[in-house]
Order: structure tokens, then sequence, then C-alpha cells
């Protein structure tokens, strides 16, 4: 049990897939738009990232190495498709905003990365772990992504106006503002890292 | 006469006014002469005398087996006091003989008094041009019986006097046109002579017309006088062949490889000047110069004549000193000790004040492109400097930092005031290490 | 060749059970998605005229000549039996992008309503013509004769994006009485 | 003789440099743009002269800032880049834009587009084109309202009342815009027409280029390369040429902004290239792109390919031997 802490707080910081491993990001950028559309990609990554790490580990010991992707393929395409209908029938407004992103998440390299490189050597419990990490460590780059481009750029935050007479800067819900927003989160990450080993 | 040119180049105030007109006088003997083991490029020579030893002015006191090497000479008569480790102008210290005169100026009786060379076979002449240690005086002090024993596949055809002299400040081969042409023109027909060469061009600046039109009245159709533009680095011989034959010496390659031998007009007048005394090289011509002496000089010295003498010769330090740079600004090395000897590559020392000698603290490359503009041999001197200091050797290397010709035209020029000539020889000598490992 | 009919199998069994996963969730969720589908479209038409108690789409759209706007739907809305306006929606060439609008005409003949249902205009200057503040200049309006920079009042710095909307808005008022 | 010993200096050579280092650059650059500054307050008012001071000065602070986070010595100012980088963007800015814009533009030049890679000579792309590309995408109302000059040439004084919006003559063009006359040659030649307060005059923009490439501060390599691209690619699409060349930025673009030392290519060669380049897409944005004017993001893109440029483009070495 402690391993699984481990696990959990490593996908955090340590091993962030989008600040550190820097992947997955395209997905990233195209929905921080807002910090609503950012929490629904959230939470939807989340179900699809636990899942399918769980049923890859679980599937691990039938999974022949030579036929591997293919089949964590269709584990994650069936969590991917299971959360669009799911969003799609539940929350039209939220299904309207992720669009097409979540049928995406069938090839975002975090989770078909997690599936290779750890779920497929790790047991359940361990690959539930990950999964909990790295979908921590996503949801909040994602959202506080969100939070300073919705706020830099549309002077909302969660579609709250919060400094009346703020003059946004739209550049930030354009592609630009997405790599200034990661690139100031990275270096933030960076610098606090460095304070810490100091 | 057509004059190709060449790429790049600087153009530094060339402050020869300071020392231009004033004709070459010789100095007091002084009370020491240090007379160092290593005066030139290829091997060091080895003392041929003891301490205590008397020795006669142009008696051979050093030699060395090597075939890149030339001996020493002592410069006057007297006693030798020490051998030990001397200042040298590279900034080592390195064996020298120290002698101390005693001014009855006794030549060695050995010396031959036979001063016609036309009846010597060019071998005979290359040996004795070996024995009299004369070697290149514009400044790089290469061996001249080496420059001028080419291999037998090689044809050479033309033979270039450089009097180009385009450091700032130096002036002594311009004296040297001016008062001994008859001994440069005489020079360059022996160096013809030894090579089998019909073709002789003396290259100069065209701020030195006058010296121009005095070697004219001295030379024949057999020899031409191609005027330069004044430009720094004219004077490089690579440089200079290409400026006057449009030939471009190979990457890594001499002279030699497009057919031409390169010698300093100093140097013609040393070997003429063999020829007619006997004596071996043992004396030179020096310009003391700068904003710093209250009186600049052409000074004829002996070989080993301690720095100091030649600043007392012209007139001392106007204020206090700040750097003392043995050669010309461009190239020259900057001494530390005021005992350092001239030797026979010595061809200047300027004076710097303390003031003038101002170090510039370094900024950031703002990627101006003038070092690659002025750059002579089509380097990147910047980026070249950027992957010494990020230890990329083997890019460096590809982009031909071992043809650069440490000129510093880019350092000159450099806005940012980056040291880039310092980087570049790092990585020379980085990359001429390994390849020796 | 054994090894191919084992992974065969596995994948077949593995894609097998996705397969069956999938398809329950979608018979659970499929009918909540249409209804949701449905549910959707009439309440954009219910915000445009409220009283409306039905819409009937209509088959037979009517020609329009400038080839810069295109009628992609309209529907009559009734009250009972009685018709009581009709909701019109109409793409028009923007300045980057098709720009399209529902427009709610009331039983006056009177714009009602107009809201921008997709645009990819230059963000920041011909995405403002989503704003209330230019659109409401066209409520009330009956006659084609409306331009821009003359009683309507162009976002600025978007003129192109502004006329777009004006030329759509123009063709509907001239179209009204099909 | 021996104290004096003790002191002498010992470094390797050269040993002499020349006067003009990097701070001489700028404050070159920073005279040559006078003329088209003072043009721009006199067309557009007083005003413009307080949105050029608070670039100045905010662009200033802004790198005082972040050289003292950076913990670097704040004598790296005198080097006078933010000064240019200030005047450059004011340049590029409306006459009547509110003066948050300034600070907010020269806070983004400074921070994002220059110090963030280490500060004068690590930027890869122009500090004041970075600013003014931000405020123009974040701020596209207020970097798209132009006036009317308050003075014109010759005594003429404007129709419309100042401070009316009006339209910049490519946009004019571009937008096939109703009920606006385009400016004769000579208005565009002479500046007094709508515009950002130091683009308009061609002329003037003309006599500090020359004065630059005089003073051997740019290459004219990339302006005479830049400028003749479009007046080409113009030609060849049935544009006015001297239109496309007079109207807009390209002068300021071409013979100050796509002449920055740090983001254009070190050879003559490749500044060729970059000259070209510059002027392609200058004209494909200006022909096919949504922006009336294309200035800013061809000198940009062409920043960002300078890497490349340089990489491919090498000087020929002397003596190489051709395989």
């Amino acid at each position: 049990m402690k391993n699984f802490w481990i696990y959990v707080k490593n996908g955090i910081f340590k091993e962030n897939p989008v600040l550190i491993l820097m992947i997955g990001l395209c997905s990233v950028l195209a929905v921080s738009v807002n910090v609503q559309n950012a929490i629904g990609m959230g939470l939807a990554f989340t179900f699809v990232m636990v899942f399918s790490n769980l049923f890859v580990s679980l599937l691990r010991k039938f999974t022949p190495h030579d036929i591997r992707i293919p089949i964590f393929i269709v584990v994650i395409g069936t969590f991917t498709t299971i959360v669009d209908l799911v969003i799609s029938a539940y929350s039209p407004t939220l299904y309207k905003a992720l669009g097409i992103f979540i049928p995406l998440i069938v090839v975002n390299c975090i989770i078909i990365g997690r599936a290779e490189a750890f779920a497929y050597k790790h047991s359940v419990i361990e690959s539930i772990a990950d999964g909990i990490g790295i979908s921590i460590g996503y949801v909040w780059t994602i959202v506080a992504l969100g939070a300073i481009r919705e706020f830099l750029g549309s002077g909302t935050l969660l579609n709250v106006n919060i400094i009346p007479n703020f003059q946004p800067m739209r550049v930030f819900i354009m592609p630009p503002g997405a790599f200034w927003g990661i690139g100031l989160l990275i270096a933030l990450l960076k610098w606090v890292d460095s304070k810490i080993r100091r | 006469m057509k004059i190709y040119g060449f790429k790049g180049g600087v153009h530094p105030p060339e402050k020869k006014e300071l020392s231009k007109d004033i004709p070459i006088t010789k100095i007091p003997l002084p009370e020491k002469l240090i007379v160092l083991t290593v005066q030139h490029t290829g091997a060091s020579v080895t003392p041929l005398v003891k301490p205590k030893d008397y020795v006669f002015k142009g008696q051979k006191i050093g030699d060395a087996q090597a075939f890149v090497t030339a001996p020493i000479h002592a410069p006057t008569s007297g006693t030798v006091k020490r051998i030990a480790l001397y200042p040298h102008p590279n900034g080592r210290n390195v064996l020298g003989i120290e002698i101390e005169p005693d001014g009855k100026e006794e030549i060695f009786p050995d010396i031959s008094k036979d001063s016609s060379w036309q009846n010597l076979s060019p071998e005979d002449i290359r040996k004795r041009i070996r024995e009299a240690g004369i070697v290149g005086l514009g400044g790089a002090a290469f061996p001249t019986h080496v420059k001028i024993s080419p291999p037998p596949e090689k044809k050479i055809d033309t033979i270039i006097l450089n009097g180009a002299e385009c450091e700032p400040y130096l002036t002594i081969d311009y004296r040297l046109m001016l008062e001994k042409p008859q001994l440069i023109v005489e020079g360059l027909r022996i160096l013809m002579y030894v090579l089998g060469v019909k073709k002789g061009i003396i290259g100069i600046e065209n701020n030195k017309k006058d010296a121009v039109e005095v070697l004219r009245k001295y030379i024949d159709s057999d020899i031409e006088i191609a005027i330069l533009p004044t430009k720094y680095p004219q004077g490089s011989e690579k440089h200079l062949i290409k400026a006057i034959l449009d030939r471009e010496v190979p990457s890594g390659g001499l002279p030699l490889d497009v057919g031409v031998v390169v010698n300093n007009v100093g140097t013609a007048v040393a070997i003429a000047e063999h020829f007619k005394t006997g004596l071996p090289l043992i004396s030179r011509g020096v310009t003391v110069t700068g904003e710093n002496v209250n009186s600049p000089k052409n000074l004829d010295v002996l070989i080993g004549t301690p720095v100091s003498k030649l600043i007392e010769a012209a007139g001392g330090f106007r204020e206090k000193p700040g750097k003392i740079i043995f050669g010309g600004p461009m190239m020259g090395i900057a001494i530390y000790d005021m005992d350092t000897p001239v030797i026979k590559g010595t061809s200047g020392v300027v004076v710097f004040s303390e003031k003038d000698a101002k170090y510039y603290e370094p900024v950031e490359c703002v990627r101006c492109g003038k070092c690659v503009d002025v750059c002579p041999m089509g380097l990147m001197p910047t980026i070249l400097a950027k992957y010494v200091r990020k230890d990329k050797l083997i890019e460096a290397e590809e982009l031909g930092i071992l043809d650069c010709i440490e000129c510093g035209s880019c350092n000159y020029i450099c806005p940012s005031r980056r040291p880039l000539l310092q980087w570049i020889r790092v990585g020379k000598t980085d990359i001429l290490a390994k390849r020796r490992k | 060749m054994k090894q191919i009919l084992r992974y065969g199998l596995i994948l077949f069994l593995v894609c097998s059970i996705a397969a069956g996963v999938l398809a329950f969730t979608y018979e659970n969720t499929q009918k909540v998605i249409e209804i949701n589908k449905k549910l959707e479209k009439e309440k954009i038409l219910k915000e445009m005229i409220p009283e409306a108690t039905e819409f009937k789409k209509v088959e037979n759209l009517p020609k329009v000549e400038n080839k810069l706007v295109k009628i992609n739907e309209i529907n009559i809305a009734y009250k009972g039996q009685e018709k009581i306006g009709s909701i019109w929606e109409v793409v028009s060439k923007g300045y980057s992008s098709d720009i399209i609008l529902v427009i709610g005409i009331n039983k006056e003949g009177k714009i009602e309503h107009i809201s921008v249902l997709s645009q990819q205009e230059t963000p920041g200057l011909g995405s403002e013509i989503t704003k209330d503040s230019f659109l409401k200049q066209f409520i009330g309006k009956d006659t084609p004769n409306l331009e821009a920079k003359k009683n309507i009042t162009p976002v600025s710095g978007a003129t192109i994006s502004s006329s777009a909307v004006v030329r759509a808005v123009n063709e509907v008022l001239k179209h009204k009485d099909f | 003789m021996k104290s004096e010993m003790d002191k002498l200096i010992v470094s390797s050579s050269p040993h002499i440099f020349v006067k003009e280092d990097v701070s001489y650059a700028m404050r070159q650059v920073i005279y040559a743009l006078i003329p088209a500054t003072l043009a721009g307050v006199y067309f557009f008012g007083l005003y413009s002269l307080w949105v050029i001071l608070v670039s100045i000065i905010s662009a200033v602070l802004w790198e005082a800032f972040a050289l003292f986070l950076r913990k670097k010595p704040l004598n790296i100012l005198l080097d006078f880049s933010a000064v240019v980088t200030g005047l450059l963007l004011a340049l590029t800015l409306p006459p009547k834009v509110p003066l948050w814009i300034p600070v907010i533009g020269s806070g983004v030049a400074i921070l994002l587009g220059k110090q963030v890679f280490g500060g004068l000579g690590d930027n890869f792309l122009n500090p004041a084109l970075v600013g003014r590309a931000f405020l123009l995408s974040s701020y596209p109302q207020i970097m798209t309202s132009w006036i009317e000059p308050i003075h014109k040439i010759g005594g003429m004084v404007s129709q419309a009342s100042p401070l009316t919006s009006t339209a910049t003559p490519l946009a004019i063009v571009k937008l096939k815009l109703t009920g606006y006359q385009l400016p004769s040659y000579w208005h565009l030649f002479i500046g007094d027409i709508p515009g950002c307060i130091g683009e308009t005059s061609a002329l003037l923009l003309l006599l500090g280029g020359v004065y630059l490439i005089y003073k051997e501060i740019v290459d004219w390599r990339i302006p005479l390369s830049y400028i003749l691209t479009v007046f080409i690619i113009s030609l060849l699409f049935g544009k006015d040429p001297i239109f496309q060349i007079l109207a807009g930025g390209l002068f300021l673009g071409a013979f100050f902004m796509a002449t920055d030392w740090v983001t254009t290519p070190l050879t003559k060669k490749g500044k060729v290239i970059f000259g070209i380049g510059a002027g392609f897409f200058t004209m494909v944005i200006r022909l096919f792109g949504i922006y009336p004017e294309g200035v800013s993001y061809g000198i940009l893109v062409m920043n960002a390919l300078t890497p490349l440029i340089d990489r491919t483009i090498k000087p020929r070495k002397f003596g190489e031997v051709r395989k």
C-alpha cells in the first residue's frame, strides 16, 4: 500500500505527463481555453486513464507482446467511446465544448504511453495508482492552464467576471497563448523544483 | 599590374605617422645580451658554449639537428655569463645564453668573406643561409632555408617579397625599403637564383607610395612591384598571393602548393647583407613606437637586447605603461617582463599607456555578422567560438577552425567585445592535442 | 501458423468483449442522446418565438439570387392552427468563414430575434458580430433596405463581417413572404 | 623598472579594437529614427508623443525589472537596446491607443520577446515585433483604429475632423472599402496619411535607413532585397507595386526591423535570403491573409527561419577545395 501512494504521487509532479514528460500536449493546448472545458476534459481523461490502465494490467498476462498495441488501442477505444456516449447523453453542453477532443483521447499519447510503459509491466493495484497519479497531474495542469488562459484571455474564471473593465488579452485564448501559458507553467515548475532541491 | 584583392579584412587606424619619417639608427651596446634558444618556428637549439667561454661576434653558439631549425650566433664579442631560463616574448621562460659584451666587436675568424653568390650553387647558398641562421623576419620567423627548399615535385614560378607591412604602428619594413632598396632587390635576386625562378614581385600597400618610387629605380624587367590596397591582413602570405596572383592556397596547404614562395623584405635584406659582410643574422630592425614612448624610433638592434634598452632609446615612457607588445597591435604578444630580449621575429615594440590598454567587458553576441564579413579566411568566428565554448570540437573543425590564421580581425571588429580569437585558439590547440593522441 | 491463430483468437476475444460493452452502453445512451437533440432544437426554436406551440419545417425553400447568401432551413411557427412567425437559418459568406445566423420573424413580419449560430471570423474583430450590441440593431426591422454605415452601425474594424450579417438579414426580409 | 613590470597588462592579441560597440550602434538606430518619429508626432498630434515616451520608459523599466530578477548588472541597460525596442514598438502603434497599450506591449516585448531567452543576443524574434504581434492579436480593435493626420503637408487641413476613425490605404484596397479616397503616391511618400505613428513617412524612414547603411550599422542587402521582392510580387499579381511599397509599414520594417542584428542571418547571402523571404511572406499575407498588412508577421516568420538559414548558408572558405 505504501507503493500505491508513491505511484500516485509520482504522476503529480515528478512525472507530470504534460509538464515533465511533455506528452499529450495536443489535447492540453486545444482544450485549455477555459476552466470549464479543462475540468470536463480532465474528468473524461481520468476515467479513460484509470480504466485503461486497470484493464491493460489485468490483461497483461494474456497479451502477447507482438499484438499488445492493438489490444491497448481496443481497450482505450472502448473506454473512450463509453465516455463519449455518456457525456453526449447526459451533458450536451460539455459535449459541445469538448467536441472532437473526446474521441481523440484514443490516440492521446499519455494513455497509450502509460499502458505501454507502466500498466503492461505492473500489477493491477500499481497500475490503478499510476493511472490516478497521472490523471491528477494531468487535471491540475490543464485546469491551471485553463485558468491562466481564461483569466487573461477572457477576463473571467469559470465564466464569472473577475475584474470589471479588464481588457482581456485575446491572444491567450488563441494557440500562441496556449504555448506561452504552458511555457510559463513549465518554467514555474522547474523554478520550484530548483528551490526544493537546494 | 592587375591587383585582385581578397575578401574580408579590416581598416584599423594606421598610426604609422608616429615613426615612419625617422631613419633607422643603431643603439649603444647594452651591458648584457640574452640570446634565447627559441628564436624561430621549429626545433629549439642546444647551446654549444659553456659559461665563462669567450665568444666572437658571429660565432655559432647554438644549433640543432632537426631540418626545421636555424642556428643562433653571438651578436657581439664577450663572455658567456650564464645559461639559464629567461622570459621569452611568448610568455614562457626558455633557455637563453647571456653574454656580457667586451665592446671589442671581435669578429669570428672563420667567417667566410666570399661575397660573390653568383659563383655558388643553389644548394651551397641554401647551406650558407642556414648556417647564417636566417629566418623570416616578418614575425613568424620560419627558417628561410626550409622555405626555399621545395620538394622536387612542386614547381615554383614566382617569388613574392612581402612589403605590405599591414600591421598598424610598424614602419621598419617601410624604412628598409626607403633606406636599403638595393639590398632588397639583391636579396630577391639571390632567392630567384636559388629557386630558378624568372619572376619576382614585391608587394607594397598603397600607403607607402614613396617606397615604391625608390624601389622602382633598382629593379629591372624581371622584378615587378604590386601596389596593394591598404587593408589588414594584406601581409598574410595567403592573402598576398591571392591579391597579387589570384591563386588560393588550399586549406591546410602552403604557398608552395600554388607555386609561390613568399619572403619578407627584411629577410631579403638579411640575405643580401650576409653575402656582403659574411656575418650571420645577429641584428634586426625593430620599430619602437606607440603613443606612450616619448620619441618613437626605427632601430637596428642586436638580437638579445632587452626591451628596456629599446624603450630607453625611444626616449622612455611618456606616462605609466599599461601594455608592451612584441610585434604589432593586431597579432603581437603582450609581454610582462622588461628584461624580455629581442628575438629574430621581433619586428616592433608597441607601448600603450594604462589608459589605452583598456580591457573591455564582453557582452553577449548580438549576431551582427561583422566578424563573418571581415574574416579573410571566410570563416564564421562567432559560431566557431560558440562551438569551442560548448566543447563541440568536431563541429568547429568541420567549420574550418584550423584554417584560422589568427589575424584578429574578428576580435578587432566585434561590437560585443567578445574574445573570439582566444576561443578559436583554445579550440585549435585542443583539436591538435586530440589529434596527436 | 499456430501463433497467428492464437493471436487472432486473442484479438477476437478482446474485441468481442469490447463490442459487447459498447453495444450495451450505446443501447442505454442512444435514446437519451436523441431526446436531447430534439429538445435542444426545440429549445432554440422556442427561444425565438416563445408563444409557438408547434414548428413545421418548410420543404420548398425560396430561391436566393445573391450568391453570398444561402438559406439552410425555414421553420414555420404555429400557435394552434394560427401561423405566428417563421424561423430562418441562413449562411452568409463573411471575411474568413461562413457565418450561420438564426433569425426569427414574428407575425407582423418584423425581426423578433437574431443570433449567430456559428462563425470563425477574426477573433476580436469579426467575431464581435456575435455581441448583442451589434445584433440588437436588427430587431424590429422589416424592410430589406439595410446597409452598413447607413442605418446599421458596423462593428468597428470589421466592416466585412458586419456587411455579411446585413446582407443575410436583407435576404431574409426580402423572402419573408415567399 | 621592477615596479612597472608588475603592472604590465598581459592579454592575447589583438590589442586594439573598434570604437563602435553595441551601445553605439543602438544609439545610431535611435538617431536614424528621430526624423520619422518627429514626423509622426507632427502628423498625429502631441498625444502620440506621449505614446512614444510611455513606450520607451516602460520598456526600460521592464528591462530593469527583468535584469533585477535575473540578478544581472543594471549597467546592461546602457546598451540602449531597450530604448530601441520601446521606440520601435511605439512607432508601430496606431496614434490614439490608450497609454496602457504601450506599457503592456513593451512588457511582452522585453519579457517574453527577449529576456526569457537570456536577453539581448539570445532572443530569436525581434522583441518589438513580438510586442506588436501580441497587441494586435489581443486588442485587434484598438490596434486597428486609425485617425486622419491632424496636420497635412502643404498647408492642407484634412477634411475629416481629426479623431474620426478612418482606414489605412492598405485596408482600403484589401477590404475594398467604399467611401474612402486613396492617397496619392506623393502623400504616401511624405506620410500624411492614416497609419501607425512612425510607419507612414517613407521619405524620412528612407533617410534614416540610408544613414544607418552609411554608418555601416545595417547591411543594405536586407532592405533592398525585401523591398524589391515586394515590388516584384505585386507586379506579378497585378497589384500596383509602387503603392504596395509605399503604403503600410514596409519601409519601417525593411530598414529598422528586418535589419535587427540579433534576429537576422550572419552571412551576406543569408541576409539576401532573409530579405526575399520577408518580402514573400509579407505579400502572401497582404494578398491572401486575413490582415491587410503583413510586414510584422513577414519579418517574424523569417526571424524564426534565421537559425535554419545560418545552418545552411555558409560563407565560402578561403582555399576551400571543391569536391
